[in-house]
């Protein structure tokens, strides 16, 4: 079992190492967009403060989106998507470690990147790190949502609007929950409750979210 | 064995096809016949259980394939219109990626890439590689799967005479073997052996 | 042998019987919305007196609070009707979720619209980040979620099937919203209003909301179920095209 | 009471006006269009019926 389910994660791992050009656009767009904020609004520190978890949210929502487009999309083109649901694999088990290896590439490096950002908006120490504990277990839930919407829109001509549309209201809680994890610590609040219910997320939608996503791609093959 | 009973499809507000019972033991191949739109590919993908029907019971060794799916997948191997080879991977990358959890030496890989007439191209990303190279490199995987049942969309599309007759002996071979076949084609088959016709047309009136 | 015979009627048996009954329900049901909406509005502009609080402002609820209700509820049995086409693929229950939604989300939009007019003058602003007027939007997005991937998927089993899902997965998703809302709400408390329809309510305004409400029912299910007609007849002409189709 | 005092609304009257009269708007363009579809599809349909009937007629003399 084991080794089935690291074969099926290398193998995701090698399929997505040869699409580094993908991982280099979702990086660049989270940056230029982050860094639009203080062009965009002001570069008063103490606003930019306020801004800070916002805007690193928001630019790392939207860079998920912008990845979780290529998710199923070529191997749909290619029919290997065909060939993966007819693995002798439970789906949904298949598809979770799937989705864990695009975190791996498209989310993780956005964690990485946060605590430089975090200095940027010149956080201090602790809210950086509050950051990107935040993002650590605040993206992974952005991935198994977003993946739902993928494979609902995967193959439609003009899919890029509507998985948006699709995917903003799934995401407005964890967006709540995250950024206000990070501003309620900058006011001195204990963030527990924060972390303990996207901590509750995140496994919730580590459970049912890889059924779902099995569901709307055979409605999607069909 | 393989029981298809009262399966019927549905496209468009249209049936394709109904109350189709069909019934395939060990060894047996059927080749599905049918004019354009008959449903022939809907067919197989139902068979497979990546199209959901309208009514009916797929049986594979008289167990219900929508419960006991895992163990019908790992006996299926199907093929598609699309070849389903990444283009940015080799022949050698693809195959083993196509032949999924199943464990395989790189000799074995080997050796299906050289029966395939890719034995030298077996390096080269598949983007390099014509039609027919691409066919027979998804082809290949015939040579080393452990399914018993193929199910295969129109496989001659795109080959030469010499690759017509190389997938005639693999297919040949695995009936021998206790294997069983479905398959579409528009060509008559040029196989030896002997395989049941199924017209779709004539199937609903 | 004329064509509509060849039809396979069994396939539409429901919806055979379906269409008749709406063509009666069709005219009935709006002739009460609108007599239920003119007694309404009677009651809510000329017999119910001027909130001594909001002043006259306060008759917007009589078409904001039924319109909130409206748009909670039609969303609710959308997802309803999703399960039912999903789980038993009943053709009626697609159908019925698919006449659902524009209007649901038109009174969703109302509700948006008079919320924001009737803030004007209560609060001294259009919009405030509430939490019902927030998750009121989020609404919006579900209702134009679901329209736009039923109209973006070409293949109407593949659109009717993928859209219910997402119906599905709305409903579960939308106290998860009003819930976070909320909470961000109180973190934050940009505002201390609440959007509470004031505590004082005459049995006159209470008549005047009940009967708006009804006849905001009423219309619905009459432009719902003339919704469905239109669509039944669509997909009939879709059935007889390809059966003249396969016949060649 | 007089129908401008009714109107103005003790000053509220573009709120209240506004958005009985929207909500109003969006009622009938909704009953409209509802019922154009309908028509459309219904008259469409009987057209086909009665061009296929003609067809397969025709089909049958021959």
């Amino acid at each position: 079992m084991h080794k089935m389910l690291w074969k099926l994660f290398s193998r995701d791992m090698t399929l997505f190492m040869h699409r580094k050009q993908d991982v280099v656009t979702v990086l660049g767009f989270f940056l230029i967009a982050v860094a639009l904020f203080p062009l965009g609004i002001s570069s008063d520190p103490e606003l930019l403060k306020t801004i800070a978890p916002g805007a690193v949210w928001i630019a790392a929502l939207f860079s998920t989106v912008l990845a979780l487009d290529r998710l199923f999309s070529e191997d749909l083109d290619d029919g290997t998507l065909e060939q993966q649901m007819l693995m002798p694999v439970p789906i949904a088990l298949l598809l979770l470690v799937r989705l864990i290896a695009h975190w791996v590439i498209t989310g993780l490096p956005l964690v990485l990147l946060a605590p430089l950002i975090g200095l940027q908006f010149g956080l201090s120490f602790d809210e950086i790190v509050i950051l990107t504990l935040s993002l650590l277990i605040g993206t992974p839930i952005l991935v198994l949502l977003g993946a739902i919407g993928a494979a609902l829109t995967v193959g439609l001509k003009s899919s890029g609007g509507l998985v948006t549309l699709l995917l903003l209201p799934l995401y407005v809680p964890i967006l709540i929950l995250g950024t206000s994890a990070v501003s309620s610590s900058m006011h001195g609040v204990d963030v527990t409750a924060h972390f303990s219910l996207m901590g509750a997320a995140l496994l919730v939608s580590l459970v049912l979210s890889p059924f779902a996503v099995a569901t709307a791609l055979k409605i999607t093959l069909d | 064995m393989l029981e298809i009973e009262g399966l019927a499809v549905e496209r468009e507000e249209r049936l394709l096809f109904s109350g189709l019972s069909v019934k395939l033991s060990a060894g047996e191949g059927l080749h599905i016949v049918g004019k354009n739109g008959a449903g022939k590919t809907t067919l197989l993908r139902a068979l497979c259980g990546l199209t959901l029907p309208a009514t009916g019971v797929i049986k594979w060794n008289d167990q219900d394939v929508t419960e006991f799916r895992e163990a019908f997948c790992s006996d299926l191997l199907y093929l598609g219109h699309k070849n389903a080879n990444k283009t940015e991977l080799n022949c050698r990358e693809n195959l083993r990626l196509a032949l999924g959890i199943q464990t395989i030496s790189d000799e074995e890989v080997g050796d299906a890439l050289h029966e395939a007439g890719l034995g030298m191209l077996s390096h080269l990303p598949t983007r390099f590689l014509s039609q027919g190279q691409q066919r027979r490199l998804s082809l290949a995987r015939l040579l080393l799967s452990k399914a018993t049942l193929w199910v295969l969309d129109e496989p001659y599309v795109a080959l030469d005479y010499k690759a017509i007759e190389w997938l005639d002996s693999i297919l040949e071979r695995h009936l021998k073997n206790k294997g069983l076949l479905v398959l579409t084609s528009h060509q008559t088959l040029t196989m030896s052996s002997t395989i049941r016709v199924l017209n779709l047309g004539e199937q609903h009136a | 042998m004329s064509a509509a015979r060849r039809i396979p009627w069994m396939k539409y048996a429901s919806a055979s019987n379906f269409y008749p009954l709406a063509n009666r329900l069709v005219p009935l049901f709006m002739g009460l919305a609108i007599i239920l909406a003119v007694i309404g509005l009677y009651i809510g502009f000329f017999v119910a007196p001027e909130d001594y609080q909001q002043g006259n402002s306060y008759r917007i609820m009589f078409l904001h609070v039924p319109a909130a209700w409206m748009s909670m509820f039609i969303y609710l049995l959308l997802a309803m009707y999703a399960i039912i086409s999903l789980v038993w693929r009943v053709k009626m229950a697609d159908i019925m979720a698919y006449s659902l939604a524009p209007t649901g989300a038109m009174f969703t939009f109302i509700a948006l619209l008079t919320g924001a007019l009737w803030g004007r003058p209560t609060w001294g602003t259009y919009w405030i980040w509430d939490a019902r007027l927030t998750s009121e939007l989020l609404l919006l997005f579900l209702y134009l979620g679901y329209m736009g991937l039923y109209s973006a998927i070409p293949d109407r089993q593949r659109a009717s099937r993928a859209a219910s899902f997402l119906a599905i997965v709305g409903v579960v998703n939308v106290p998860i919203i009003y819930f976070s809302v909320i909470w961000w709400n109180t973190l934050h408390q940009g505002s201390s209003f609440s959007v509470s329809e004031g505590a004082s309510m005459t049995s006159d305004m209470l008549s005047a909301l009940l009967l708006m409400a009804l006849a905001c029912w009423a219309y619905t299910i009459a432009v719902v179920l003339r919704r469905a007609q239109a669509v039944i007849l669509e997909r009939k002409k879709v059935a007889l095209w390809a059966s003249q189709i396969s016949k060649k | 009471m007089d129908i401008a005092e009714f109107l103005h609304m003790g000053g509220h009257g573009f709120y209240i006006w506004g958005s009985y009269g929207t909500a109003l708007l969006l009622v009938l363009i909704e009953t409209f269009f509802v019922g154009k579809r309908h028509k459309k599809a219904k008259e469409q349909l009987e057209q086909m019926e009665a061009e296929f009937a003609r067809v397969d007629n025709q089909g049958i003399n021959r």
